[in-house]
């Protein structure tokens, strides 16, 4: 089993040279860490800064200058700043490639769910909705099943949708797993020691095994 | 040029009537009109509609007006982090209008604009999408959603002119400058307000027309909600 | 008869202070040069540009610093720069209060033709057509009446339209029109020198006259 | 950063292929790519569709195009000041489709920020209407318009940074900003290149995102349409 580490780890193996990319909160910002020096990428905060820098030191805080997750942030070399309807022009135009972000449900036609559980307390969807309706390429991190150790990979979303058909890969705990055109979960990659076994109990909705299931491997 | 300065927040929002519409900028809490908020706090108004991404924390931001119970209805993208919002909406006190953020960012702009309605493709198959038209555009689908315009709408920038020129710092642009087209009036608080001809016309973010009372802030906060070093 | 000067200084006289102001080409043009020193006024060049200065002198040219008529312009104090979204939000949103524009026809209930002549060379309506459909204030100005001596305020227009019931007051070398919003010209004041008889007979839409007409007085 | 830059003008239209549509920034003759447009006329290219605000004079911008026989349509608010334009126009080997400068404008901000249509007051009751969907919304009428997009949109901005990221200056900004990011490739020529980092971010007003290829032109020329001095 993959630790959240690991997940971001192996998803930063997808990021492409001269991408320009959309981390949301949790596992996916850890990505920013995993992702090879010799690439070019720029990362994206949809309150309205491109480039996207480490951490500032203490020194370096600036209350005026956050990520989307309402972290202190500091800039790269050659950012731009700009305001909502802009940033989110820019997604919704295409011209973010890639967008990673965690989910509540996944299902095997790409709809995903991490926005509202009924019952609860309602948080709001934030920019969610529009980035997994705007990127070409969308890239889900989570746990492959809930804390309850339901499968979070179903047939249907059970939750609230927060957009439809969206989903193109998933990286969870246990696996790497594509998304069908024709509907169902492909299996692409096994978490080191996880059995193709456990990873079908795992899933509920239809999981297709094609050829050899490789191990992934983590330098 | 037309002279938009006012004395102070008192001032700028002494007219904001009970059950009005306001819009307020700021993400999280940067870019927070936070003098603004402090002069409401002392205004006996109420049944206040708020336009803004969040709504502040319990004890600071938009959360001090939730407080005082003067708000009827916020419209917002995302709302965490604040136990007497969560109060109020489970007793019913509160009501609240969730919108994906780039569909609440390009229906204000869209109501700045002189734009009615447009197509987007956030909230399609999902529950955002009832009661809405949907259209396809080349093999995709869209929903048909509506401007949003203001009675009000408050803004923070870090520098301004008399004219009412803007210029805003870091993230702390986000919502402002699009809500200050689509306020009747539109009220800027400042960090710096220097006379007509100090900036340069080149790096205004907000340009004047759109402000119709502009100030200069004191005793700016900024407070943070994250606060994140690298080790 | 007015000269072209005496109708932008007729027309300066509706200007109101605190005013946002897009002036059109030709006699438009003309009436900031007669707009009072005491109000604060701001001019708007849909190109991208609030705060029209003078013109410049020689020294001053500078090619990057156009009106929409293409004339080299200054920057007043305190102007602000924007590109042609931009610059059309601000227009069609209502932000800029007052249109002053030419037309080669006006109609009785305030429709406007001005950009297109059935047969001859079409060079376009540029940004007319949203000026027109957008702000709260619409003047004319205009010739009461074509070179070849045809009445240019008709019952309905004959050439191609620009706008419909949009103009709200027209100042020609004659007079000075309101549009009835039930239709109808309302004459409001004659050029110096001009009779009632001689307006009504150029005037081929429905005139309305009530009681004394005042000839206009300039300084 | 990215980096976008190519060499030259040459290097950066050499792919542009007959019959594409191209959007080319500039209002009259200020802030025309001037660079890209010689550049082109190198090129053994034709029956381009562009979409431009103006279409330049008989011997410069645009206009070099149109003698050429490139261009078989144009898209613009306003094309006057070109006599082998209406020549061409009168023949038949040019077609134009004239579109209100507001309108034009909108579109090609919606084809760049994924709007596909949205209503806007400007033509209404007009030829401009014809065919076209139209609503009432708050007691005024409104047009369906939809976005324009190209396959390569070329600006001229006047600093730029290796990464893509644009300022403009003066009046010369106009369509730029807005071309940058409707075109599938963007091509962007500057006055003055520096590397990614010089720039202030908050002073950008095109975001590298839009720009695939940037370089420094050279020996512009400028010219002014309507030399206008005060006395």
């Amino acid at each position: 089993m993959l630790t959240k580490d690991q997940i971001a780890q192996r998803i930063a193996k997808e990021v492409k040279n001269g991408q320009y990319i959309n981390l949301g909160i949790g596992i996916p910002t850890l990505v920013a860490n995993y992702i090879p020096d010799q690439l070019e990428v720029v990362l994206q905060s949809e309150n309205g800064l491109l480039g996207i820098g480490p951490f500032p030191t203490e020194e370096e805080i600036d209350p005026d200058l956050i990520n989307a997750g309402k972290q202190t942030v500091t800039m790269a070399k050659g950012s731009a700043l700009f305001n909502s309807a802009e940033s989110f022009a820019m997604i919704r135009g295409g011209h973010v490639h890639l967008t990673i972000l965690g989910a509540m449900e996944v299902s095997e036609n790409g709809d995903i769910s991490n926005w509202k559980i009924p019952g609860k307390m309602v948080k709001g969807m934030g920019g969610a909705m529009d980035l997994v309706a705007s990127a070409d390429n969308i890239i889900v991190a989570m746990q492959h099943c809930s804390r309850s150790g339901e499968s979070k990979l179903l047939a249907e979303c059970s939750l609230p949708i927060t957009g439809i058909r969206c989903v193109k890969k998933i990286v969870t705990d246990l696996a790497v797993l594509e998304i069908s055109p024709s509907g169902g979960f492909i299996l692409r990659e096994r978490a080191p020691g996880v059995s193709i076994e456990e990873i079908k109990s795992k899933t509920a909705g239809k999981m297709i095994i094609e050829g050899e299931i490789p191990e992934m491997i983590f330098e | 040029m037309i002279n938009k300065t006012v004395k102070n927040a008192r001032e700028a929002v002494a007219d904001i009537p009970s059950n009005c519409m306001l819009m307020m900028g700021g993400f999280g809490l940067t870019g927070i009109p936070e003098n603004c908020i402090s002069a409401l706090l002392e205004r006996d108004i109420s049944g206040l509609t708020i336009v803004s991404n969040n709504a502040g924390v319990d004890d600071f931001g938009i959360g001090l007006l939730l407080k005082k119970r003067m708000v009827k209805k916020m419209i917002s993208s995302y709302v965490g982090e604040n136990a007497e919002f969560e109060r109020q909406l489970l007793s019913g006190e509160l009501e609240v209008d969730l919108i994906p953020q780039g569909t609440l960012a390009e229906r204000v702009r869209a109501g700045g604009a002189g734009i009615p309605a447009f197509f987007t493709p956030a909230g399609v198959g999902t529950e955002v999408a009832e009661g809405k038209e949907s259209r396809e555009f080349d093999g995709k689908m869209y929903l048909l959603e509506s401007w949003l315009k203001a009675d009000f709408s408050i803004v923070k920038a870090w520098k301004g002119d008399t004219a009412g020129n803007l210029i805003f710092k870091g993230t702390a642009r986000n919502f402002n400058p699009i809500m200050a087209t689509a306020g009747k009036i539109c009220i800027a608080e400042v960090e710096e307000l220097v006379p007509a001809g100090d900036l340069n016309p080149n790096e205004i973010h907000t340009p004047g027309i759109y402000v119709q009372r502009i100030f200069q802030g004191e005793n700016y906060e900024k407070r943070i909600e994250q606060r994140t070093v690298s080790q």
